[in-house]
């Protein structure tokens, strides 16, 4: 069944959440509020998350294993290492000296974990992506844009929602 | 006094950020230029004592280390107040740090860079530089992890990667900005490649921000490691004057300090070449100098501790080495260092200088210099006046080749920052816009209490 | 010392039967850097010489006097580096640093490399045939008595050589000069003890007394006295040695002693009679003749004139009388004045008192073939040919060994005079100040290139005969060996007698085999003998014996100190120091850059200032002073030098050259230039120490290039280099 | 493996080797050196220039403190205020102590200063990079640094002069630490020429040059697990201990008789060098 695009944009955040309030509390067939909804918006807004329910984020734990791989990985590459560098004794220590190969260790934990942190960004973030045909330069600026995909035929109730919370343009666009 | 206006039009917040990023004032051209001089002279002076050796530094046995390694450590120390300001005052919710921690990111990752070239200056055979990379090779050959130095490489390289890193990730947003604006040449490509396609949709913003959190707080103890291993590089030794345990904290003490200096400098400049003036407000100023007050007191306090503790010790020799850098040859310097560095900092307590932008402008290059002093006055006087007394050396005098590096270090450090404010946008804008919403929200809500409702998501 | 499990002697017999004159044939002069050196330097290598693996030749060190055994480390063809032969009796494998450098000479970029005639400023390349054929033509017509040659010190069969070159030319005119040599003492020595240089048991005396001997240091043999000296720390009977020194000036022996007394320049006779009286006064049979010398010089007198305490005159007669046998030991210092002569007497007469005569100083061998005794130097030589030289007495003038534009006292102007002979001939190593001022310059083989045998004046056991021969290949091919040239020479005159010997090695090994009998066992084969000799590197024979026989002289005139001269308030004293000597190996970079123990200053002159009298005059370190005499003046930088009399100032010898080479030029000032024309009363020497200074500062101040650190020599309370009082160690339990 | 290795041999890796649990077998290289004996001549350290290729830098290097001597003499007077220093001076030779934990080892960036097996403080010429991490922290300050490249500035080898090289040894280019090595080229030619007999070194096998050369004998070297060697005997003798930081001589009830100590002991770097005190008579 065909799909249909549409991007509303509201010049003031409250009008979108009244809007995405509707759309939530309406059921409009082919338009699932939890999966068809995106909102645009220029800066971030913590109560975005709110308004379209609870949605999870994972990035933490790319940064626990990430931080946890680093530091294991460091503390064996540089024991290993010591251990095999002609197993060449200095200053009176152990070949494989703990309190100087904390230090190490340490660091690449946190280089781990920052690094692998970033991919996660970019996994869940679901980044780098082509831009959405439907997108506004606005919406970069200060205004708020609703993304919805439904199907073809509700596509009238929707941008009667749109309207009815002052929406000042809609784009439309068909789609899979 | 509002830490910016709260009535500034979104639109007008990104006309004003981007045209930063065209056609460059003659004033842009001219640091550019002098800013390539400088760094040219400190090349030309590498050059000469690549081809010649490190004895051209006039370094001698046993004073090994001299303003190169100094400068290190104050290069080194300015890149941490990017770091507080974008992380710790991040977490902190200190929303007045919007408008500034762009450019104090870009000087940490800036400073970081020109504190790596030291590295790289300072080794007496520089082509074999990779000797110190843990590469994997069929001799079995490794790096010795237990050194200090070696803890230095990877603290900077993680340092400076994740300073990369976070600066990148959030300026994501703002990338998206410039590309959406501007549609011509290369900078189109550049913006709309760097942008990874950011459309702030609520899914980009929901992981941005659990992530930009995440790094942020990765960054503080990293930040505080990097400046303990700076410290270690010393404190680890068992020479007089650096085997201290308080070197640590007040490394990293020291590192928020001439970090702080920094910013104040840079803001004025900023403010002055980019026309910043409503972003960048004297009360923003004025918070950023309270701060640096703040903590050059904390940092007079461990300088004190430090020397408190030798004074009060039965270790002689360390003593030894402090009753020199009081009345011997560096005794000028370590009298200025402790002027600038608990001094002048005094007049930053007097309210109507807070905000006064030429003495503040003075007082933050005079804290600078104190606490380059310091870190020079950390490394060479215990060469000077080390364990054995046969060896010691008070005529030691840097080069004009020394010198040379070391001024040609800021050139590289200012082309670098310039050439960055030109490309990307100094203010974070996204960040502005969140500031003076939340803001407006707030002093709306103190007005109507009716509006509560609607308000219901603000801070 | 690494022992490869090669035994060097089967090497040099292979060296020896294979007839090869040189050693072993090098790379020549080409360099690594080059790229033109192969790396095995040898198609068909001999069997001796493996690469990679050194032999060791033996030979005898030319450096200084003292005739040490050497034994040098080659390999591929090259000598590397000079170590002590255990063998040898005068060092028993030991060296001093300056000994060490003979290979910079060897290797030294400055040589002289090929025969040059000179005029003016310049020198031409000539060939040795030219060279020779020139001599030739300018002896012709000249008397013997006109001729003049002016040597160091030469011994063994160049000496013979030599003497036979002066016969044929029928000239008596050998000089022998050393611008440092103890002369005085050998004429003091020959009167207490019938010889000049009798043997000084250090080890054998449990305390020694030394007046300005630095035995340590410069003085005669000093790696032989310093081996003495450990075994007298060591102890005899498990007490150990007591060394008390006595001069106006620290020398490195000084600076090793248990107590080192300053004593007022020219003094040391008065302090010498002084101890005879005390050690009278603390119960000593004196005879009655030295008695009555030595009534006047009561503790007080002596105290008064010498600025030595009453205090140490006590002790150290009391120590003197307690522990014997003791050695009185005289050195340069003592000797240095007009009244050398007596000072020396009245030391030498400590030693008869005290017994010490037949016990620490014992009589030594003599060589039995006087022919190849060394001619020791002394400065009456350079005085005769000097005074020859300015009344057009000598027309032609060779010289060897020895530089004495560079070493004579400016006043004597003996560069002036040399111009007045038609004819100089200079047998050089280096264009030294003295070369640049002959017509004619022949080059020398390096020592380590040479053949030859040396016989050092001081013999410590029996006669040890150095044999000298090539370590390596000659570096230069134009450079030859002085007993080559001598041979060439005495062909011009006596062609038939010398047409036998191709060169000087065979004239060396026909002389050395004619005595074979004495040396060895009888029916050695000559082959087999001569390898041994070469391996050995040393030929000790028993000596003739020999007694001692002077007998002290209570008759001893010593002035009372001088006064002061107000215009030159200061005594100047020419300190010798271990590496620089006399100054002839000041082109070797070693020796440069090794610091004088004692001030630790490196690469120039200084003026050793005592910090009293420095203060006095608002001097500090650093300042260049003007030091001025009668005779001129120099300017070099102060030291403030505590072990210093503060009535003396004191410069090295030995830098300040202008000519020579690289590394010696332009770097001091030459202290011997001025130096006043004072002699000793009995034998013409020239006084060392008689030249009244005075100092001016110039106004400059430079930072002196030493070793010591801005605190110098200050511990800064730090246990570095502990020093303990004898009565608080146990050394018995030592190993 | 690296890792396999590792864990395989996990307590191997974790002695404090050799201070402390493995004594080092069967060679520990030590020195004790007699300060009664040594006169201050310089023999040893001219003898340094000659095995070990030491570059002679010149009147204005030196000045700048950039003078190679391995061993340095160093001369210090009496600090009482007496106007003469009348008992003399005092020579003191120093060179690498070849420190038991030597601080230089553990900062060297890339590990080109280790511990042999047979106790020495080893340094890797081409290994090193040049940071003089290792002679910021040495206490004695005995490490030395090119700061050119000796080999080919001016009249510091000419072209003759470069055939006294030393063969065993490199000639040391810019950028370089460098330092007394107890003449190991000496020791590894006599460990492998006694290895080939199946036996192990004997006293006075191997000589360094500085102790070769000493007219006085002040310097003895040696091994000192063999307990025939005289370095043994003298350190057994004074009663010095490799591994610890205070001596019987120090902790000795009323003083004591002995007179081995070593320099900045209390440091802990347990130098392999031990001084005999200098002794003064006291009857004069």
């Amino acid at each position: 069944m065909s799909k249909r695009h549409l991007l509303a944009i509201f010049s003031n955040f409250h009008e979108a959440e009244a809007a995405v309030k509707e759309l939530r509390n309406s059921s409009i067939k082919g338009f699932d509020a939890n999966q068809d909804l995106i909102v645009k918006s220029p800066i971030e807004h913590p109560e975005v998350e709110e308004f379209l329910g609870n949605k999870p984020v994972y990035v933490q734990w790319f940064t626990l294993c990430g931080a946890l791989t680093g530091g294991l990985l460091a503390f064996f590459l540089i024991s290993g290492s010591q251990a095999n560098f002609f197993d060449q004794v200095k200053g009176g220590k152990p070949v494989v000296p703990f309190p100087p190969n904390f230090v190490l260790t340490y660091e690449m934990f946190i280089l781990g974990g920052v690094y692998i942190s970033i991919l996660g960004f970019l996994i869940c973030a679901g980044l780098p992506a082509r831009r959405s045909p439907l997108y506004s330069s606005k919406v970069s600026e200060d205004q708020i844009g609703i993304l919805v995909k439904t199907d073809e035929e509700s596509a009238g109730v929707l941008k009667g929602i749109f309207t009815k919370h002052e929406a000042l343009e809609i784009q439309e666009e068909a789609g899979k | 006094m509002k830490d910016i206006r709260e009535d500034i039009a979104w639109a007008k917040i990104n006309t004003d950020v981007l045209k930063s990023l065209e056609s460059p004032r003659k004033l842009f051209w001219v640091i550019i230029i002098s800013a390539l001089t400088v760094f040219g002279i400190g090349v030309a002076c590498e050059l000469y004592q690549y081809n010649m050796g490190l004895g051209v530094a006039n370094l001698d046995n046993p004073h090994v280390w001299g303003l190169y390694i100094a400068t290190f450590i104050f290069w080194i120390g300015m890149s941490h107040s990017g770091t507080l300001l974008s992380a710790i005052l991040h977490l902190m919710h200190a929303d007045w740090r919007k408008p500034i921690y762009r450019f104090a990111e870009a000087m940490t990752t800036f400073s970081l860079m020109t504190a790596g070239l030291f590295v790289m200056v300072h080794l007496g055979r520089l082509w074999q530089f990779y000797y110190a990379v843990p590469y994997p090779n069929e001799r079995w050959i490794w790096p010795n992890f237990q050194s200090p130095l070696l803890w230095d490489a990877m603290a900077i390289f993680t340092y400076l990667s994740s300073s990369i890193l976070f600066l990148y990730v959030g300026m994501i947003p703002d990338l998206a900005i410039c590309r959406d604006n501007i549609h011509t040449g290369w900078r189109k490509k550049l913006y709309t490649l760097l942008s990874l396609g950011w459309e702030g949709t609520d899914r980009q913003w929901r992981n941005f921000r659990v992530t930009y959190l995440t790094i942020a707080c990765f960054l503080i103890p990293l930040a505080v490691s990097v400046h303990s291993i700076v410290a270690s590089d010393f404190a680890m030794s068992q020479q007089p004057g650096w085997h201290v345990t308080s070197f640590p904290p007040y490394f990293v003490a020291g590192a928020l300090y001439s970090g702080c200096a920094a910013i104040i400098t840079l803001f004025i400049i900023l403010r002055y070449v980019f026309k910043f003036e409503e972003y960048m407000t004297l009360a923003i100023l004025k918070k950023v100098v309270r701060l640096t007050f703040a903590i050059a007191m904390v940092w007079t306090y461990l300088n004190l501790i430090e020397y408190a503790t030798v004074w009060y010790s039965h270790d002689e020799v360390s003593k030894a080495v402090l009753i020199q850098k009081a009345t011997g040859t560096y005794a000028p310097f370590w009298w200025m260092m402790n002027f600038c560095g608990s001094i002048v900092p005094l007049i930053m307590a007097f309210k109507r200088f807070q905000t006064n932008i030429p003495v503040m402008m003075v007082v933050s290059l005079l804290l600078n210099m104190g606490m380059w002093l310091e870190r020079w006055m950390i490394v060479s006087p215990t060469f000077s006046h080390g364990y054995y007394p046969w060896t010691w050396d008070h005529d030691q005098w840097p080069s004009w080749v020394q010198w040379g590096v070391v001024f040609g270090s800021f050139g590289w450090f200012t082309f670098l920052f310039m050439v960055f404010c030109k490309i990307f946008p100094s203010v974070s804008m996204y960040e502005v816009k969140e500031m003076v919403y939340h803001r407006s929200l707030a002093s709306k809500k103190l007005e109507v209490a009716g509006m509560q409702e609607s308000g219901k998501g603000a801070h | 010392m690494i022992d490869n499990n090669f035994d060097r002697r089967d090497f040099l017999k292979v060296l020896g039967w294979g007839g090869a004159a040189v050693a072993l044939s090098g790379c020549g002069n080409t360099s690594i850097e080059d790229g033109k050196e192969t790396v095995v330097s040898y198609v068909h290598a001999a069997d001796y010489v493996i690469p990679g693996i050194s032999v060791y030749f033996n030979s005898t060190c030319a450096q200084c006097e003292a005739g040490c055994s050497i034994s040098g480390r080659v390999r591929e063809g090259r000598v590397l580096k000079l170590e002590g032969n255990p063998d040898s009796v005068i060092n028993h494998g030991k060296m001093c640093g300056l000994g060490q450098a003979g290979v910079q000479h060897h290797y030294n970029p400055d040589r002289v490399r090929e025969p040059l005639l000179r005029s003016g400023d310049k020198g031409e390349v000539i060939t040795w045939e030219k060279a020779y054929a020139l001599i030739a033509e300018k002896l012709n017509g000249v008397s013997g008595d006109q001729i003049d040659f002016l040597t160091g010190t030469v011994s063994g069969h160049l000496k013979v050589l030599l003497g036979n070159y002066l016969d044929s030319l029928s000239s008596k005119n050998h000089f022998v000069y050393e611008a440092v040599s103890p002369a005085v003492q050998r004429a003091a020595n020959l009167k207490s003890y019938g010889m000049e240089m009798p043997r000084f048991n250090i080890n054998k005396a449990k305390v020694v007394v030394s007046f300005g001997a630095d035995f340590l240091g410069a003085w005669v043999s000093p790696v032989h006295f310093s081996q003495q000296y450990a075994e007298f720390r060591k102890g005899v009977d498990g007490q150990r040695g007591v060394l008390v020194q006595v001069e106006s000036k620290m020398t490195l022996t000084g600076a090793n002693a248990d107590r080192w007394l300053v004593v007022r320049p020219g003094t040391e006779g008065i302090l010498a009679l002084g101890v005879v009286n005390a050690l009278g006064a603390a119960g000593l049979q004196l005879p009655a003749d030295v008695a009555a010398a030595v009534k006047d010089y009561d503790k007080e007198r002596v105290s008064k004139d010498t600025g030595v305490s009453t205090e140490h005159l006590t002790k150290l007669a009391a120590l003197l009388k307690e522990r014997t046998p003791s050695l009185v030991l005289l050195g340069s210092a003592a000797e240095g004045y007009a009244h050398g002569s007596e000072n020396a007497a009245a030391i030498n007469l400590l030693n008869h008192v005290l017994g010490n005569v037949g016990k620490t100083v014992e009589a030594s061998a003599a060589v039995p073939y006087p022919q190849i005794a060394p001619a020791t130097g002394n400065s009456a030589g350079l005085r005769m040919v000097n005074n020859r030289l300015a009344d057009g007495q000598s027309k032609v003038l060779f010289t060897y060994g020895t530089n004495p534009v560079f070493t004579a006292p400016a006043e004597l102007k003996f560069k002036e005079n040399m111009a007045k002979a038609g004819f100089k001939v200079a047998f050089a190593h280096y264009l030294d100040e003295t070369a640049l001022q002959a017509d004619l310059v022949l080059p020398l083989n390096s020592a380590l290139e040479d053949w030859g045998t040396i016989v050092a004046e001081y013999q410590p056991d029996g006669v040890q005969i150095g044999v000298q021969q090539p370590l390596m290949e000659k570096l230069h091919p134009n450079t030859l060996g002085m007993g080559d040239i001598l041979l060439a020479l005495i062909k011009q005159r006596r062609a038939e007698e010398y047409k036998s010997f191709d060169d000087f090695y065979s004239y060396l090994r026909t002389a050395l085999l004619k005595n074979k009998s004495e040396f060895a066992a009888a029916g050695t084969d000559d082959d087999v003998y001569w390898n041994d000799l070469l391996s050995g590197g040393i030929i000790n024979v028993g000596g003739a014996s020999n007694k001692l026989a002077g007998k002290y002289s209570a008759n001893i005139q010593l002035p009372a100190p001088a006064e002061r001269d107000q215009n030159y308030p200061l005594t100047l004293i020419p300190s010798v120091t271990a590496s620089l000597r006399d100054g002839r190996n000041a082109n070797q970079p070693w020796l440069q850059e090794s610091p004088d123990p004692l001030t630790t200053i490196v690469w120039d002159s200084w003026v050793e200032i005592h910090p009293k009298k420095a203060a006095e005059l608002g001097i500090v370190e650093g300042d260049i002073v003007e030091v001025s005499s009668k005779n001129g003046s120099i300017k070099a930088q102060a030291y403030l030098f505590p072990g210093i009399h503060p009535d003396a100032v004191s410069i090295p010898l030995g830098n300040g050259h202008d000519a020579m080479g690289r590394y010696a030029k332009g770097f001091g000032v030459n202290a011997f230039q001025i130096l006043s024309r004072v002699f000793d009363n009995e034998t013409g020497e020239l006084a060392m120490h008689e030249t009244q200074v005075k100092l001016s500062k110039t106004g400059k101040r430079i930072i002196v290039v030493k070793e010591e650190g801005p605190v110098g020599g200050s511990q800064q309370g730090r246990k570095i280099a502990v020093t303990v009082s004898s009565d608080q160690v146990d050394l018995s339990e030592e190993v | 493996m690296s890792v396999s290795n590792l864990l395989e041999n996990w307590s191997d890796f974790r002695h404090k080797h050799p201070v402390e649990d493995v004594p080092h077998d069967p060679y520990k290289w030590a020195m004790s050196i007699d300060l009664d004996a040594c006169t201050g001549c310089n023999a040893c350290s001219v003898a340094c220039y000659a095995e070990n290729n030491l570059p002679v830098v010149g009147k204005e290097r030196y000045a700048h403190g950039q003078a190679m001597h391995w061993m340095r003499i160093e001369r210090y007077w009496p600090e009482d205020d007496r106007e003469f220093p009348d008992q003399g001076a005092q020579f003191l030779p120093m060179m690498c102590q070849q420190c038991e934990a030597a601080p230089c080892e553990t900062v060297c960036p890339v590990g080109a200063t280790n511990h042999t097996p047979d106790g020495l403080n080893s340094q890797i010429y081409n290994r090193c990079i040049g940071s003089r991490y290792c002679s910021a922290n040495c206490p004695f300050k005995v490490r030395y640094f090119n700061w050119y490249d000796y080999p080919t500035t001016e009249n510091v080898w000419p072209a003759e002069m470069t055939q006294q090289l030393n063969p065993d040894i490199t000639v040391r280019g810019k950028g370089v630490m460098e330092k007394c090595t107890f003449c190991i080229q000496r020791i590894r030619v006599g460990q492998r020429n006694v290895k080939n007999e199946g036996r192990v070194l004997r006293d006075g096998e191997v000589q360094t040059a500085c102790q070769q050369v000493c007219p006085t004998n002040a310097i003895t070297f040696g091994n000192l697990i063999d307990t025939e060697s005289k370095v043994h005997q003298q350190w057994k003798a004074q009663r010095v201990e490799l591994a610890v930081d205070e001596q019987t001589k120090d902790t000795e009830e009323g003083g004591s008789d002995l007179r081995g100590y070593r320099i900045l002991e209390e440091l802990r770097p347990y130098p392999s060098v031990m001084y005999m005190e200098r002794v003064r008579e006291s009857a004069i």
